[in-house]
């Protein structure tokens, strides 16, 4: 790319040129914004009370734009089904984690756990919530892939699978069961919200943790087996 | 003028410089970081100027845009740091060619 | 019984439906071929479903959650959407059958969920009316289509999938920070609502350039094609068929939501270099297809030309314009599948898409050079053909507005759609030196393109009834009749 | 075209019986022009001329009207045709008579079918009662006697047969101008009213030259009569016995019928012919008789009788009256200069056989051949504007377009273009070029609103 | 849907379904192959004959389909539709019986007539289209059905004839779609009317209309083979005899003929197209091609080039006709339309013939083949005279008329033009005659076959023959109700009297 210097410099040099003008522009652009053009705060602080949590931003994320949260988990999903198509688990150098390493996991893989638990409890009046609990968990299991260990052969078919649909899957059912008996797709009765998006939650936690464990992992888990 | 401005200025600043780095650089790696960094510099126009309004709570819809976006930068970077793998083992390069050829 | 039938959410079936789908596919990988098959066939019932119910009811507006724009995400459906949904089914329901018949086992795991979850990406997109939601629905759709390109291995596929994929972020991010500034300007996410407020202000001005650049970026306009030939022409058969067919069209669609809705107010300037990069495109992708000595590089470079028609009516702006180039948009898909379709039959039967060397290949299988050539017959827009019919239009358009070099450049694509088309079928008349090595084509890959390409061409005859469907909602103002 | 307004006279036999001897006198010919049928009968030719025969020994004039025949037309037979019938149906019976065709498979066929074909056209062309019947008619004569005249023949025929050709279109086409012509003018095409309406016709001077023309031209006037020397020189002497009583004689039946003799005044037309047919007759008597064989000499006996009969014509056009009172022999004068010159053809080939002229061909004067190598210039000069200049710059642009597309500029023009675009940087920076200018543009737009 | 409105369609339905079928028919069904064709040929023939009978009574055939937004698919016969309508049903008749006889036993043939019958189709749906949108439409489909059959050998001249033929003819579609659009946003609408429907059009837009008008005789003018888009035709004879004659005489040039007919008649009108001042250049381009096809008909030796140089001489008759635009040189131009189909059938049949028998191409090598195939050359020998124009052939009715039209348009200089083409067509088509018929045969020809009984096989002598015979028929029986020439008169009176 930078074989012929020559342009590559006249060209980096325009791009410089352009890219402060829009970075001026832009800056311009956001100063210039009205301060007074207030967001959707008011309105989420109206709704609160039905929306089943008292996090805003739960609320929000799992409620009033839960469908945005859905195709997330979606989004998720296929990107670790994009991982997985291609190919086995890369050829790392098998390394034997090291004594710290190996201390340290076991002391604080179940804290973690904890931790996310933690989080997800915290997320629906404070800040928290599945996201940060999943991310939490996900570290867990990068920690438990790095110090060596691997899952069980028998889990790493159908009930590795199930728990990574697990989220995408309640989110559809929770908003999707409502739609069979007549109200609107994710509009949860008030009484149950709260039940019902810790649920919720709770399974998105568990698949968005194992996913970006197993996204770390880099490859279909299976792949031995299947050969 | 308040500090709000300056995180959104900051944001705007990441994402200029994010997509110089993404423009020069040819190491995928690189590139991939420099995705990542426009992307934070997204978040943080959008998530800073949520409290530019000092009367009110901070507006919490961005917020959550953000943790929605934080996820979907995740998963693409990590689907772009397979296929960077994947692209070294064929290659052997951890760059694009120049051009494809037949 | 229709009460019913007309009460369901059609337009809530038809995202969630892919999405269990792709999820019971990835559960369930044995029998994915049998799953994804029953989903394809189920969503083409529903999108019969939701237009059922719009020529009954007219626009739908569906608040998801209950809880209406600003704070919630509306779902909505006019014509423009139910064209798009239509499309997607037409194009879908035939990459399935052809998919089914056209993936090793291994491979037909992964495609699968991975095909599901993008169809439920472009339902999705089509049906929004929230702008960060329809950036979630781009990722998706962009990942996915990225594992699809992918799945193909090799160098090539590899290389152009991660140019994909950059590009795809990166037109993603100057989307998202066109949102954002929409966002803090005007307080809202939702499509209709924006559409009320907006008034010209520096965001504005800078939101509309990123988002319009992004999703050009993504669509693949002159200049900014680099990427799609090689990521087209790479995937396996069934993939350039669906990225060709509707992958691009999704962020188009996008586009035309912004210009048609949020953006209205006709920047002539703008939209005569919208229409300029178009011609551009028009020429450039044609010249380049003609120049192409492998088969899918050609069809890939058509769709550059064809994206390029898409762009024409900007400059025109009448609604007789957006419905041509909405029908050229509609018939492309389907005329576009069919080729790569047709490529992958013969890739598959002779071993090479070498375009000098197709004699045999061809003479081999006349159904898939049956559906290549009705495929052609609509990309270069000859009677009668949606494409035709479509091109019709975009010239009244032209010559109505007294903007008549549009129309010089429809006539030029057109000519050299028709050279590198012929270029491919006069090759495949030629009588055979040697004899290839065959290889099998099942049937219904054959068919599933001579389908498709038929119904291409059957566009030309029933676009008064198309175009009342697209007419619903009046997405772009009245009917263009006469 | 409208009715003939022949004014009917009272028939000696009933129409029908009239109508199948008209038609069948030029149709029993073209039947048995088939070779599957003369092959099976003895003497085609001679039953050929059977209906012709019956004809003239009816003293009535008869007509009949065929509107579904070509542009409408009819055949009947008045007291001038009748002249010509007489003498054809002689000529034709002695040529039959020696020209033995003999039945089966074999080469002759070819010869019997021309032969009939020749008859019936003379036979329609003598009972045609309006221009385009004896037109349709006299071509047929035309092309098949040349065929008659060449077939089995040897290099000298074919050339006669060739320049014979070449008159005969032209003829043909001047005919055809003269027709078309009259057709403007008139609607009635039929010999009683034509030429006297042409008279009238503000055309009536093309007319007549194109008549004249085509006329001169088909029986060999003066300048026009390359092709009888020849002919007589070189063909088997019972095609030289047709030579007069065939195309000639019918040319001149042509002449009397086509001109509007005894209607109209044409001084200059009528002094031409005259002039042509006085040359004519000088021509051939010093320039002829002193330079040809002996073998050719009927052929310019003929010459100074049709230059005798142009002269006529010429006195007929420049003086109504005159012919109008001596009209009358015309045909008297063709029958006798036809039996003339049979018995001078019968008798030189008589001399000829039993070697009393010494057979062979001498070198023809290059004057004769003038036509000819006018001919070769015009397809030379053709072949130099058609086919060197026309393909030729055809074929450089050709080959300067395939040089164009071919040099690599356009090539590498493409694909350094595509490159170029594919170019990480380049690509992202026109991407970023493209916004700015999308920016700069609402920008624009915006301050214009204000 | 009623009788009249069903008749219109099933006429072009009749030879598509066949056509369709045939496709799926493998090569060894020659007997299934053979019944649907004819099936197709005898049932459109019918529907012809019954058609061109209610149109003569007066009987309103129509059909309208909706196609676009404003303009319908319209299927109408009126009566010049019914001449071209029959002379293509009547010659596909023939075509069919000889390619059957001519195809026997070659690769593709399943291939080769379903695309035969999709010709038909197309052409027989651009005789009756009732509008502008409509004629593109088959147009353009007779352009992609004929390519298959232009390169049918699959040999590399075939493969370049039909790229060249291409080239072409996508060129003049684009020109005419170009044409058809303009002229719709001009006047919204495109329906075929006697005398046009353009003459109440503002004076403003006269420029444009003129503009327009070269547009759309470009983009005829392509399939016709007028003078500078020409250069496919004599390419195109690469192509299998039957194909040929197809080119020639049933379908393709004739459509572009067509074509100019329906736009100088029914869309401007003859009387504003003269107003406009188009007519006399159209006429003037149509006389330089007449004379110039002619004159490189002269210098072929390659028997199908002449021919076919001699068709785009031919064709500009009809051109030339109606461009005069005066009644009887539209009889003229308009009776040449069948005539010369007949006669260039004809030539092209007895072309094919001398190929598949003996391998003769050239006429060089023709040298006293009369003696060997009497009937062909025959045959050949009444086309040639009708070329010619010599009465009473079907030829000498077309010149014969388009003559009495100059005159009477007072453009006595277009005689001229007749007079010289009737030079050179004698002067190429006679020596072809006299090498068969008068010059000593070879002792061998360059490969001969032999089929049984007659000259060669009966399939393919039969077609020659029958055409012959028409030739001379409809020159003989002009006047005869139901002829050609009687027809044209017809379609005429509607346009001309006042």
């Amino acid at each position: 790319m930078t074989a012929n210097g020559q342009t590559g410099k006249t060209f980096r040099l325009l791009l410089v040129l352009l890219l402060t003008v829009m970075a001026v522009g832009l800056g311009y652009a956001v100063l210039e914004l009205h301060s007074s053009a207030g967001g959707l705060s008011k309105q989420v602080a109206t709704n609160l009370e039905a929306s089943g949590v008292s996090n805003p931003v739960t609320a929000v994320l799992l409620n009033f734009r839960g469908y945005d949260t859905l195709l997330e988990m979606a989004v998720l999903l296929v990107a670790l089904i994009g991982v997985w198509s291609l190919g086995g688990i890369p050829d790392y150098r098998e390394s034997s984690p090291g004594p710290v390493l190996d201390t340290l996991s076991r002391l604080l893989v179940p804290m973690l756990i904890l931790v996310a638990g933690y989080l997800l409890w915290v997320g629906t009046h404070a800040p928290g919530g599945a996201f940060q609990a999943g991310s939490v968990l996900g570290a867990a299991g990068v920690l438990l892939l790095l110090s060596g260990w691997r899952l069980e052969k028998i889990f790493a078919g159908l009930p590795l699978r199930v728990i990574l649909i697990l989220g995408l899957g309640a989110f559809v059912t929770a908003g999707g069961g409502f739609l069979l008996i007549g109200n609107v797709f994710m509009e949860y009765p008030s009484a149950l919200a709260g039940e019902l998006i810790l649920m919720v939650e709770a399974a998105a936690t568990l698949s968005i943790g194992v996913t970006l464990a197993a996204l770390f992992l880099g490859g279909r888990p299976e792949a031995g087996l299947d050969k | 003028m308040s500090h709000v401005f300056l995180y959104a200025l900051l944001g705007v600043g990441l994402f200029v410089l994010g997509l110089y780095a993404l423009i020069v650089h040819a190491h995928l790696l690189r590139k991939i970081l420099a995705i990542n960094v426009m992307g934070t510099g997204v978040f943080l126009v959008l998530v800073a100027l949520a409290g530019r309004n000092q009367d009110t709570l901070p507006d919490p819809v961005p917020h959550a845009m953000v943790i929605t976006g934080i996820v979907v930068a995740v998963s693409a970077t990590a689907l772009a740091l397979i296929l960077m793998l994947k692209v070294n083992g064929a290659t052997g390069k951890n760059e694009l060619p120049d051009r494809d050829r037949d | 019984m229709i009460g019913d039938i007309v009460a369901i959410p059609w337009v809530v079936v038809l995202i969630v439906l892919p999405l269990m789908g792709g999820m019971a596919c990835f559960l369930f990988p044995t029998i994915s071929k049998s799953l994804g098959l029953m989903t394809a066939l189920a969503i083409f019932t529903a999108v019969g479903g939701l237009s059922w119910q719009l020529v009954e009811e007219g626009a739908q507006r569906y608040a998801i959650g209950g809880w209406g724009a600003s704070l919630g995400i509306d779902l909505y459906a006019d014509g423009l959407s139910l064209l798009m949904l239509v499309m997607a089914a037409l194009v879908g329901l035939g990459v399935s059958v052809y998919s089914s018949g056209y993936f090793s086992r291994d491979k037909a795991n992964h495609f699968w969920p991975l095909w599901l979850f993008l169809w439920g990406a472009l339902n999705a997109l089509f049906l929004s009316a929230d702008l960060f939601n329809l950036y979630v629905t781009l990722e998706l759709l962009g990942l996915a289509a990225v594992a699809l390109v992918a799945l193909a291995g090799g160098r090539g596929a590899l290389t152009s999938a991660m140019r994909y994929l950059l590009v795809s972020l990166l037109g993603s991010l100057f989307y998202l920070l066109g949102v954002v500034l929409l966002y803090h300007s005007f307080g809202s996410l939702d499509i209709a609502i924006l559409a009320q407020r907006v008034e010209p202000s520096p965001a504005v001005w800078a939101a509309v350039g990123l988002m319009s650049v992004g999703l050009l970026l993504k669509t693949a306009l002159f200049p900014m094609h680099f990427w799609l030939p090689a990521a087209h022409a790479s995937a396996p058969a069934p993939v350039s068929a669906l990225l060709s067919a509707l992958v691009v069209k999704a962020s188009f669609y996008i586009l035309l939501r912004l210009w048609l809705e949020v953006f209205p107010q006709t920047n002539t300037a703008f939209s005569q270099l919208l229409g300029l990069l178009g011609a551009a495109a028009v020429l450039w992708g044609g010249l380049m297809a003609l120049r192409q000595t492998r088969l899918k590089m050609l069809i890939a470079y058509s769709t550059v030309a064809q994206l390029g028609y898409l762009f024409l009516a900007f400059p025109l702006a009448t609604s007789c314009a957006w419905t041509g180039m909405l029908y050229l948009l509609f018939s492309h898909a389907l005329a576009k599948a069919a080729m790569f379709m047709a490529a992958g039959n013969i890739l598959r039967y002779g071993g090479h898409d070498r375009i000098a060397d197709l004699d045999q290949v061809a003479q081999r299988l006349p159904l898939t050079l049956a559906a290549f050539s009705l495929a052609g017959v609509s990309i270069m827009g000859l009677p009668p053909s949606g494409g035709f019919v479509a091109k019709w239009l975009l010239l009244e358009a032209s010559m109505n507005s007294g903007q008549w070099w549009w129309a010089i450049v429809l006539i030029l694509g057109g000519l050299l759609a028709a050279a590198y088309v012929f270029r491919v079928i006069g090759y495949a008349f030629t009588q055979a030196e040697l004899p290839h090595e065959a290889g099998v084509v099942p049937a219904r890959m054959e068919w599933t393109a001579l389908v498709l390409a038929f119904v291409a061409i059957l566009l030309g005859f029933i676009s008064p009834a198309a175009f009342e469907l697209m007419g619903i909602g009046a997405p772009f103002g009245v009917g263009c009749a006469g | 075209m409208g009715k003939i307004n022949y004014e009917p006279r009272i028939h000696a036999v009933n129409d029908i019986l009239s109508a199948f001897l008209l038609i069948s006198v030029p149709g029993l010919p073209l039947l048995l022009a088939f070779p599957a049928l003369h092959r099976r009968l003895p003497w085609p030719g001679l039953i050929a001329l059977l209906p012709a025969t019956i004809l003239l020994f009816i003293s009535a004039d008869i007509f009949i009207e065929l509107p579904w025949m070509l542009l409408g037309g009819g055949l009947g037979i008045d007291s001038v045709s009748r002249w010509w019938l007489a003498m054809a149906v002689v000529t034709w019976a002695a040529v039959a008579a020696f020209l033995h065709v003999p039945g089966g498979r074999g080469a002759c066929n070819r010869l019997a079918t021309l032969f009939l074909l020749t008859m019936a056209g003379q036979m329609g062309a003598i009972l045609a009662t309006d221009m385009v019947s004896f037109f349709t008619f006299m071509t047929l004569m035309g092309y098949a006697f040349i065929g008659l005249l060449v077939a089995d023949g040897d290099e000298r025929v074919r050339r006669a047969g060739r320049v014979y050709l070449v008159l005969l279109i032209f003829a043909d086409i001047a005919l055809l101008e003269a027709l078309l012509v009259a057709a403007a003018s008139t609607n009635d095409l039929g010999f009683a009213v034509a030429a006297g309406a042409m008279t009238l016709s503000p055309f009536s001077v093309l007319y007549l030259s194109m008549a004249i023309a085509g006329f001169a031209l088909k029986t060999g006037v003066w300048p026009l009569h390359v092709w009888l020397p020849l002919a007589y020189g070189s063909a088997r002497p019972p095609v030289a016995l047709l030579l007069w009583g065939v195309p000639v004689a019918t040319g001149l039946f042509g002449a009397v019928r086509w001109l509007p003799l005894g209607e109209i005044t044409a001084p200059i037309p009528g002094m031409l012919l005259q002039a042509v047919g006085a040359v004519g007759i000088l021509y051939a008597t010093l320039f002829g008789l002193m330079r040809a064989q002996w073998i050719q000499l009927p052929a310019y006996v003929a010459i100074i009788a049709t230059g005798m009969f142009a002269m006529g014509l010429g006195a007929g056009l420049r003086d109504p009256s005159v012919w109008n009172q001596y009209g009358d022999s015309a045909p008297v004068f063709v029958v006798l200069v036809g039996l003339g010159l049979a018995i001078m053809v019968v008798g030189l080939a008589w001399l000829e056989a039993s070697g009393r002229i010494p057979s062979g061909f001498r070198k023809t004067a290059g004057a004769a051949l003038w036509l000819e190598r006018w001919v070769a210039a015009v397809v030379r000069w053709g072949c130099w504007l058609g086919i060197s200049i026309l393909p030729g710059l055809r074929a450089l642009w050709l080959v300067k377009w395939g040089r164009l597309w071919k040099t690599s500029v356009w090539q590498r023009a493409f694909n350094a273009g595509e490159h170029f675009l594919q170019r990480w940087v380049f690509a992202i920076t026109l991407f970023l070029l493209l916004g700015m200018t999308f920016v700069v543009l609402l920008l624009l737009d915006a301050m214009s609103f204000l | 849907m009623s009788w009249d409105t069903a008749l219109p369609l099933l006429i072009v339905v009749s030879s598509l379904i066949p056509g369709l079928i045939i496709f799926f028919l493998a090569e060894k069904q020659v007997a299934a192959r053979i019944t649907l064709n004819m099936l197709g040929v005898l049932v459109k023939l019918a529907l012809a004959g019954v058609m061109l009978w209610g149109v003569f009574h007066g009987h309103h055939y129509e059909v309208r389909l909706p196609l676009l937004p404003g303009l319908d698919l319209v299927l109408r016969a009126d009566r010049l539709s019914m001449l071209f309508v029959t002379l293509s049903t009547g010659l596909w008749f023939v075509t069919t019986v000889y390619a059957i006889g001519y195809l026997e036993d070659s690769p593709h043939r399943s291939r080769f007539f379903g695309f035969f019958s999709l010709c038909v189709t197309a052409t027989v749906g651009l005789a009756l289209a009732g509008n502008l949108l409509t004629f593109l439409l088959f147009y353009e489909l007779l352009t992609l059905v004929t390519y298959p059959l232009i390169v049918h050998r699959g040999t590399e001249a075939a493969r370049l004839a039909g790229r060249n033929y291409l080239i072409y003819t996508v060129g003049g579609g684009a020109l005419l779609l170009l044409a058809t659009v303009w002229l719709y946003t001009l006047t919204g609408t495109l329906e075929f009317t006697a005398r046009g429907f353009l003459s109440g059009l503002d004076a403003v837009h006269h420029p444009a209309l003129v503009v327009i008008f070269v547009l759309l005789i470009a983009g005829l003018g392509v399939k016709a083979a007028l003078i500078p888009f020409h250069g496919w035709l004599p390419q195109a004879m690469v192509a299998p005899a039957p194909v040929s004659a197809l080119l020639h005489a049933v379908a393709v040039v004739k459509a572009g003929a067509f074509g100019i007919v329906r736009v100088i008649y029914d869309v401007y009108g003859v009387e504003f197209a003269a107003s406009l001042g188009v007519t006399l250049p159209l006429a003037i381009l149509a006389s330089v091609t007449i004379i110039y096809g002619s004159l490189r008909a002269l210098f072929q030796d390659d028997l199908k080039r002449r021919l076919a140089f001699s068709t785009i001489s031919q064709v500009s008759y009809i051109v030339l006709g109606v461009a005069v635009a005066g009644p009887m040189a539209t009889i003229g131009g308009l009776v040449h339309l069948v005539h010369q189909g007949v006669q260039k059938i004809t030539l092209f049949f007895c072309a094919g013939n001398l190929a598949e028998t003996l391998g003769i191409h050239k006429i060089s090598e023709m040298n006293g083949v009369g003696r060997r195939m009497p009937w062909t050359m025959a045959a050949f020998t009444v086309g040639a005279f009708g070329m010619i124009g010599a009465p009473p052939l079907a030829g000498f009715i077309s010149k014969w008329y388009l003559g009495l039209g100059a005159l009477d348009a007072d453009q006595s200089w277009v005689l001229i033009i007749l007079v010289g083409s009737s030079l050179l067509n004698a002067a190429y088509l006679l020596p072809i005659l006299y090498t068969a018929w008068f010059k000593a045969p070879p002792a061998s020809w360059p490969a001969e076959r032999f089929f049984g009984r007659y000259e060669t096989a009966w399939a393919l002598l039969a077609p020659p023959v029958v055409t012959a015979l028409l030739t001379l028929v409809l020159g003989l029986l002009a006047f005869a109700p139901f002829s050609p020439l009687e027809w044209a008169r017809l379609i005429t009176s509607r346009e001309f009297t006042p």
